[in-house]
């Protein structure tokens, strides 16, 4: 009734190519985009405090947003499974700071795309290994980049400038009047900025997942002997893969530090995020840009609701609501992987199929 | 130059040879932390090598198992009736992942399976922290008659320590590997295991139950998961932060082979001994702190040498 | 047989010098040998059946000649000159393509993500082009989508062309990986069992299209099949290899009569 | 199943819209706890937040309050992860947080430049950044009673007192974090200077309880003295493990997050003889601790096991909470309201000023060393007393060690100066 | 021996079975078939003809393959298999020999041989009882019981794999593929060891054969399996002499047929038509 193709033919190659090809899916994609420029930077979300909305949620989500659609090319799209996130998010978060450091007149923005660069590379380094092993092994290859990275970034002073307190401080940067990075920018700033290169990163994930190299990348994840064989050099594949995912989550990790956190140790790259991040590709959906967003905003919202509602409606105590969500999560992980390994994104493909013939059951 | 070379080809040795009985302390440091490293990569692979599962949660069971046992006691319950509940635990432990994940997952990639895991990790966390409280809690060592204070052996004026908890450690270790060994070889639960290990279909067809066996191992792993939460808790007290530590035996497993006993075991002495011996002597190269990440880059640069590991089958692929 | 450069089969068809020849194939995995001195041709034009028993060797075979296995001893020569040691893209990139005895399809893509793959090696367009997916990214895409969708013509499968391939019934899926391989535009087209597990009519379908692909395409056939009915219509020449060795070598009604491979293979009474 | 978790996610948003609105009624003090009674450091974490959480349930219940204005304290929990800490603080400022106490170094770093912005003050008591202590360059951050350097100071005294430092080796075993290598500087400063050396073990996180090979180390270097700055499950290992290498225990010095009771009840026997520093006084003999059992405790309104109360940490956590309640009732004096904002409490923390007699008339005499800051001077000159492990429990057995500002205050200095220079817009304060 | 008259009682009744893969490919549609006690049953086709999906339906082993029959009962001794665990089914006296020789190679020959009677419970002296019964049968596996079953050869492979299955004192035998990848003699000689285990101690065999020739000469009656469906059933005397068979699956004559190359323009015109 609502979501009908019924009519909508596509007369050309070009139009079957687009990201979009259905007409209500690009309607729907105009309403987020208008709300989430439009609205949300104004009125932040019904019924929430404006910077806790912003600097607690949105701001949060969409940066992890990145990771995940980062993590994804990895994980979901590549099938090479990587539980050094958090430390790759580290290297671009220490590489924009360096970068600041070095070119403190430059633009902040160019920077924080600059650093994704150096963690692609470093990414790529770590990715070596998956041209010989693959699987299980890769995860200890990867947990090898996580430990390694997390102790470069304690005992390489030279990446926090030999600050005394071993973090990374973010400093004040102005972009065309506007204050970006420091704790005097404004959420709607922050937000703006972060939002416009999530959509930018997002369109180029679309791009990259739907054409040439995308495909070299499904194909070694679903059968690498066989893409080996049609002619997919696994070197060209797999460490692209890694590069593009880790400059995706290089970037995520220096807009984490700059644009939210404003200052960071260590502990915010460590190997329990790396598994955060995980879930939120897991749930969201293995290889699906779209379960992307939804994985993220999931994983980071459903313990504070959970401890919002613990509070409000049972008077249950926020370590007990802390404890029930790592164990709601859990759970959420392994009934999503029994009965719907690509996750929620699918879900919504299967609500959108009801949708499509709605009010008739089938 | 020759400064660098030498500490790093000359001074490390030289160290050695001055202080013997130092650097017998070191060996036995590193000996006893890796029958540590051994028991959790032992876990890991009982169940591999029966239902094919890499369990992450290898190392969180050995957290919960030995906060379940330290925790009953503190509700009061006597030392050895909390063992054999804890016992009880990990059998419904098992039973439940069988039963509920396992079951579900008959036949999805090995890394479903993998990721169900981790999501079992965060279960047994949550549960943990929930029933017991995060706080470290100390392991009742005595209660259980397992023993305490050190004993001395002084070679040539040298001074070697021996704790009286880690000769038991080993002593267990070996005595478990033993038994297991045993099981595995002469009983008929045993034969069913390696059966499985080697063949689902065929061991299906025989008549061996899956489940029946999966549910065996997992309590298997369950029970070396909780020696092994009792001997590391008598060292270092339980805590959450274990398992992070527990994940040494990944590195352990890539040396040993995922499905190989003896592979653990070689693997966990080597990764034991080999990190005490470099965090000691070639550590303050790097200004120190090796130890975290020097088990997993040996690990790494092993599996591009030797992907299948030291004990593992050569892998052939097919199309 | 001989070893002109073209000859005429019995059925009347010509047949072009060598494509590929095989000299003294020895493949071992550990101890055990797969495949043992084995030496055999393939002509330009032609459909080249291997056939035996299951554990013969066949698909280890198709394995060598695509660069998927290494063998210990001999040498593979293609178009006049020793191949040395490539890696199977390299191998692909030569012009042979091939079909899996187990289907191996990409499952989580759809037909005709499916069939595209096969064209991954002519896309060319940089990386940054392929980022933004405008201009000359887009014409190539839209150029070689074309030419897939022609093959998916071609082979009857456009109504499961945005199907998960995954969920597609087997002779279906048998189809695709065909498709797939056709997309490559091979010179040599590897089949392992092409029709393995089809009825009557699926095979009819089958031979359909791989004598139509070898007529209108001229692409040389290597197949590995079970069904004598169909190697002994299809095939120009049979091999039959047994445990690693060769049985005999010819067309199929020489390979018929000879008595080793029916005593090893085909089982006539004692 | 979907429409219950769409209705379910907008119920909880409606909800946690409303509960900010109640926050803000007439003549209350909100004071958000940001607290960790879960993740690797729950151990302190619970013990602290108690003894805050009860010091400030008893002021509302025996005085209703603090200047006739009642207190609400929330806490939110940051399993001492950085990220939920930004999460807990967006939460509760705007429901009109009086001061921050985050209990993290990683949390305190990230708070202190939104201090200035949000303006409300951090008081990061004994933790967070050292060079807070410099009230010009930081006019909202506070570090009573004593920054890390400051201890460290006293600790030198009191090892000096005690045989000697110069010529010795200083062993200094820490938490490879932030928090653990803030005393280094100090240390690289005052070493040449005093003539001790210093060997460095540093405990990575991971390897908070698998120590042998720091230990190890310490059995080859023989460093004469060990000081520690440890947290959480790193303490009882590491007096474990120097145990094992039969280290002389009254040589082994722990900061004041390396000297409680959850970290030496593992222990028990085989610690006795270990130092601890420490700020705040041991056990319950103390009228304001009497006051909070037979207030909070004994009515049933603690989540404090009763055992604990008068524990090194909870007492701490108490301390904490005396704190901001006096710095409440000095805004509430210099600015004459009931009901203040986070800009009055920062006056308040300046003019903070816990005298010896106001100890007495808190029902906390010989708690502490009397506590005097002002506007340049943001962790008063604390002094530390030390304490010893009986194998039971704590005896005292020093008086309070003044620090050695001399030494220390030009470090701060300096400190400062390093934190804002690349900080263009960074706001001071002049004190003069 | 069975004589061709004699009617014996019905062990195992397949009616009209339906199997489906992966809830979509359908693999049989609509079997049928029965064997009788005391004979040797044989189950003939080509590669994916559907015979070991037969099998492995009958010997409930589809589940854990993702197959389903969905479709049609299974009964044996009259009643139904459905539900079954395989190890239910073994205690019951039906126990399969997958193709391919599964055996568990890092067994010895007689630890393999031991898990077959996993699901009796026995005493040792039963069980050494059992083990010499398997050893008259196959000498050579006594020679090689101590050696890893994986070290042995294929036809050593075959040999552990039904003296395991014996190893459970089945009433029935499901035998898939025997013949695969064996030397002819080797084929010979298992073939001969089933016909005496048959004869002697009164096994039941449902044997899945690809070689049909062989099949025919050990089997009392053939069913003929063609993409799913049975196409052709009789007596193993009769199936051999029909022209049919003769010329599909003996692989002899060829006069008649239709060739594969003719079907093109058969089938475009059928395309045109249609």
């Amino acid at each position: 009734m609502f979501y009908r193709e019924a009519g909508q033919y596509n007369t050309t190659y070009e139009q079957d190519l687009q990201a979009f090809p259905i007409k209500q899916d690009k309607i729907g994609i105009a309403i987020w985009l208008v709300l989430a420029y439009l609205f949300v930077p104004f009125f932040g979300i019904p019924g929430l405090e404006y910077g806790f909305a912003m600097n607690a949620i949105m701001i949060p989500v969409l940066i992890f947003t990145i990771t995940t659609i980062g993590l994804n090319i990895l994980v979901g799209f590549t099938g090479q499974i990587s539980l050094g996130t958090g430390a790759f998010m580290g290297v671009g978060a220490y590489a924009c700071y360096k970068l600041t450091s070095y070119f403190p007149d430059t633009n902040i923005i160019i920077l924080i795309l600059a650093s994704g660069f150096v963690s692609a590379i470093v990414g790529a380094l770590f990715g070596l290994p998956s041209l010989r092993i693959k699987g299980f092994y890769l995860v200890v290859a990867t947990l090898a980049a996580q430990f390694f990275l997390e102790w470069c970034f304690i005992r390489v002073g030279w990446l926090y400038n030999y600050n005394p307190s071993g973090a990374i401080e973010v400093p004040q940067r102005e972009v065309l009047g506007w204050i970006v990075t420091g704790a005097s920018a404004e959420p709607m700033t922050r937000y703006l900025v972060v939002l416009s290169i999530l959509v930018f990163l997002a369109i180029i994930a679309g791009n990259l997942t739907r054409g040439r190299i995308g495909r070299s990348w499904m194909m070694i994840r679903d059968m690498d002997i066989a893409a080996e064989l049609i002619g997919v050099r696994p070197l060209t594949a797999k460490l692209s893969a890694f590069a593009v995912s880790s400059y995706f989550i290089g970037v995520s990790g220096a807009l984490m530090v700059f644009m939210w956190l404003g200052a960071a140790e260590v502990e915010s790259f460590d190997v329990n995020h790396s598994f955060l991040y995980l879930f939120m590709v897991i749930l969201g959906g293995l290889g699906s840009i779209t379960g992307s967003f939804m994985g993220a905003a999931f994983i980071w919202t459903f313990p504070i609701i959970l401890k919002e509602l613990g509070k409000s409606w049972f008077g249950i105590n926020a370590t007990v609501m802390e404890n029930v969500s790592l164990v709601a999560i859990g759970v959420m992980i392994v009934v999503i992987l029994i009965a719907e390994p690509h996750g929620m994104a699918r879900l919504w493909q299967i609500v959108k199929q009801k949708l499509r013939i709605w009010p008739f059951p089938h | 130059m020759t400064d660098f070379l030498y500490s790093i080809f000359v001074g490390p040795f030289a160290d050695m040879i001055a202080l013997p009985d130092f650097l017998m302390q070191v060996l036995w440091e590193g000996f006893v932390a890796g029958v540590l490293y051994a028991l959790i990569a032992l876990g890991f692979v009982l169940i591999f090598k029966a239902s094919g599962v890499f369990n992450f949660a290898q190392g969180i069971m050995v957290v919960f198992s030995g906060l379940t046992l330290v925790g009953l006691y503190e509700l009061g319950v006597p030392a050895f009736m909390a063992l054999i509940i804890t016992l009880g635990v990990m059998y419904v432990l098992a039973f439940s992942v069988e039963r509920f994940v396992l079951r579900k997952l008959v036949n999805q990639p090995d890394i479903i399976l993998f990721m169900a895991t981790i999501g079992l990790t965060n279960i047994l966390i949550g549960l943990g922290q929930w029933i017991f409280g995060g706080e470290t809690k100390t392991m009742i060592t005595e209660q259980l008659w397992l023993p305490t204070g050190s004993s001395v052996w002084e070679p040539n004026g040298g001074l070697v320590i021996f704790q009286h908890i880690d000769i038991a450690a080993t002593v267990i270790a070996v005595l478990m590997i033993v038994g297991l060994g045993f099981f595995f070889s002469y009983t008929k639960v045993g034969r069913a295991l390696r059966a499985v290990a080697d063949d689902h279909q065929a061991s299906l067809s025989v008549g061996i139950s899956l489940n029946q066996i999966w549910v065996i191992v997992w309590f298997a792993a369950g029970i070396v998961a909780l020696v092994t939460g009792i001997m590391w808790g008598a060292r270092s007290d339980v805590s959450f932060s274990l398992q992070i530590i527990a994940l040494k035996a990944l590195p352990v497993l890539v040396l040993g082979g995922f499905t190989s006993i003896p592979g653990a075991i070689v693997g966990g002495l080597i990764i034991g001994i080999g990190e005490k011996i470099f965090e000691i002597y070639w550590g303050p190269l790097f200004g120190s702190g090796v130890e975290g990440w020097f088990a997993y880059v040996i690990a790494l640069i092993f599996l591009l040498f030797r992907p299948q590991g030291l004990f593992g089958d050569k892998i052939i692929e097919r199309v | 047989m001989s070893t002109a450069e073209t000859f005429i089969t019995p059925d009347g068809r010509t047949i072009g010098a060598v494509m590929m020849e095989m000299k003294n194939i020895t493949l071992r995995f550990g101890g055990v040998v797969a495949i043992q001195d084995i030496s055999f041709d393939i002509r330009e034009g032609e459909i080249r059946a291997i056939i035996g028993p299951n554990g013969a060797g066949k698909s280890s075979m198709l394995n060598v000649i695509n660069g998927f296995y290494h063998p210990q001893e001999g040498e593979v020569w293609f178009r006049g000159a020793k191949r040395p040691s490539m890696k199977p893209y390299q191998i692909a990139k030569q012009g042979i393509a091939r079909t899996f005895q187990n289907i191996a399809l990409f499952k989580g893509m759809t037909t005709v993500e499916n069939v595209m793959t096969g064209r991954q090696l002519m896309m060319k367009k940089s990386f940054l082009w392929q980022m933004l997916r405008v201009g000359p990214a887009m014409t190539e895409e839209v150029e070689h989508r074309r030419r897939c969708e022609e093959i998916i013509d071609f082979l009857e499968i456009q109504h499961i062309r945005k199907e998960p391939v995954g969920s597609l019934p087997y002779g279906l899926q048998k189809r695709v990986e065909l498709a797939r391989a056709l997309a490559m535009e091979p010179k040599l087209l590897l089949l392992d069992e092409p029709m393995a597990g089809m009825n009557v009519e699926e095979k009819e379908d089958m031979s359909r299209f791989i004598l139509d692909v070898n007529d209108q395409y001229g692409t040389t056939i290597a197949l590995i099949e079970h069904d004598m009915s169909v190697v002994m219509d299809l095939a120009d020449r049979v091999v039959c290899l047994d445990y690693g060795k060769m049985l005999a070598d010819g067309t199929p009604s020489e390979v018929q009569k000879n008595q080793a491979v029916i005593d090893a293979y085909l089982g006539v009474e004692h | 199943m979907l429409k219950k978790l769409i209705v379910g996610v907008l119920g909880a948003a409606l909800v946690t819209g409303a509960s900010y609105e109640t926050a803000k009624a007439e003549d209350t003090l909100y004071v958000p706890s940001l607290s960790y009674r879960t993740g690797p450091f729950a151990g302190a974490g619970v013990q602290i937040a108690n003894g805050f959480a009860d010091y400030f349930a008893m002021l509302n219940a025996r005085d209703g309050g603090i200047g006739g204005a009642k207190i609400i304290m929330e806490e939110c929990e940051t399993a001492y992860n950085a990220q939920k800490g930004v999460e807990c603080y967006e939460a509760t400022k705007g429901k009109g947080a009086l001061v921050y106490n985050p209990y993290s170094t990683g949390i305190t770093l990230q708070l202190i430049p939104k201090a200035p912005v949000d303006e409300i003050p951090i008081l990061s008591m004994g933790y967070g950044l050292s060079a807070a202590a410099k009230g010009e360059t930081f006019p909202w951050t506070f570090t009573y009673p004593a920054s890390y350097w400051s201890q460290m100071s006293s600790i030198l005294k009191y090892i000096d007192a005690n045989g000697g430092v110069k010529g010795k080796k200083i062993g200094f075993i820490y938490l490879d974090v932030g928090y653990g290598k803030e005393p280094i500087p100090l240390l690289e400063a005052l070493g040449p200077k005093m003539g001790f050396e210093v060997a460095y073990f540093p405990v990575g996180v991971k390897e908070m309880q698998a120590q042998s090979a720091q230990w190890l180390n310490v059995r080859k270097e023989r460093p004469d003295w060990m000081v520690m700055w440890g947290f959480g499950a790193m303490n009882a290992s590491a007096i474990k493990e120097a145990a094992k290498i039969r280290y002389p225990m009254d040589k082994f010095i722990g900061n004041w997050w390396a000297a409680a009771d959850v970290d030496l009840r593992p222990v028990g026997e085989s610690g006795k003889g270990y130092i601890g520093a420490n700020f705040s006084g041991i056990g319950t003999d103390f009228p304001a601790v009497q006051d909070m059992i037979k207030h909070v405790v004994d009515a049933g309104n603690s989540k404090a096991d009763p055992a604990d109360v008068g524990g090194v940490l909870y007492n701490r956590g108490m301390f904490n909470a005396v704190i901001v309640a006096e710095a409440i009732a000095a805004a509430q004096n210099a600015t004459g309201k009931k009901s203040i904002t986070g800009a009055d409490m920062r006056v308040g923390l300046e003019t903070f000023d816990l005298s010896a007699a106001r100890l007495g008339e808190l029902g906390l005499a010989g708690f502490t060393a009397p506590i005097k800051g002002d506007c340049a001077d943001h962790e008063g000159a604390g002094s530390v007393f030390m304490q010893q492990w009986n194998g039971s429990s704590w005896d005292q057995i020093s008086d309070p060690i003044a620090p050695m500002t001399d030494e220390v205050g030009p470090l701060l200095t300096d400190a400062a100066a390093q934190y804002v220079s690349d900080k263009p817009e960074w706001k001071t304060q002049s004190c003069n | 021996m069975l004589d061709n008259g004699q009617k014996d009682e019905t062990l195992l009744q397949v009616s009209n079975i339906e199997v489906i893969y992966n809830h979509v490919i359908l693999v049989l549609k609509g079997v049928s078939l029965s064997v009788p006690k005391g004979g040797i049953t044989a189950l003939l086709g080509g590669n994916g003809a559907g015979k070991s999906t037969t099998l492995k339906a009958i010997s409930n082993l589809l589940l854990s393959e993702r197959g389903d029959v969905t479709k049609g009962t299974i009964e044996y001794r009259g009643k139904k298999v459905a539900g079954l665990s395989p190890a239910e089914l073994v205690r019951r006296g039906v126990i399969q020999v997958m193709e391919g020789r599964h055996c568990f190679g890092h067994l010895t020959v007689e630890e393999n041989l031991l898990t077959g009677a996993y699901t009796r419970k026995i005493s040792r002296a039963a069980l050494k009882e059992s083990l010499e019964l398997v050893y008259e049968y196959f000498p050579r596996l006594r020679e090689r019981r101590k050696s890893l079953a994986g070290y042995t050869s294929g036809g050593e492979q075959q040999m552990v794999a039904i003296g395991r299955a014996l190893m459970s004192t089945p009433e029935t035998v499901l035998l898939d593929e025997p013949s695969m990848g064996l030397a002819p003699q080797l084929v010979e000689e298992i073939f001969t060891i089933v016909k005496d285990l048959n004869e002697k101690e009164g096994v039941s065999f449902l044997l899945a054969e690809q070689n049909t020739n062989v099949a025919l000469r050990f089997a009392h009656y053939g069913y003929i399996l063609e993409s799913g469906r049975v196409v052709m059933d009789g007596p193993a005397a009769d199936l051999r002499e029909n022209p049919d068979v003769k010329e599909f699956y003996l692989g002899m004559s060829d006069e008649g047929r239709k060739s594969f190359r003719d079907v093109r323009s058969y089938r475009r015109r059928k395309r045109w038509l249609s």
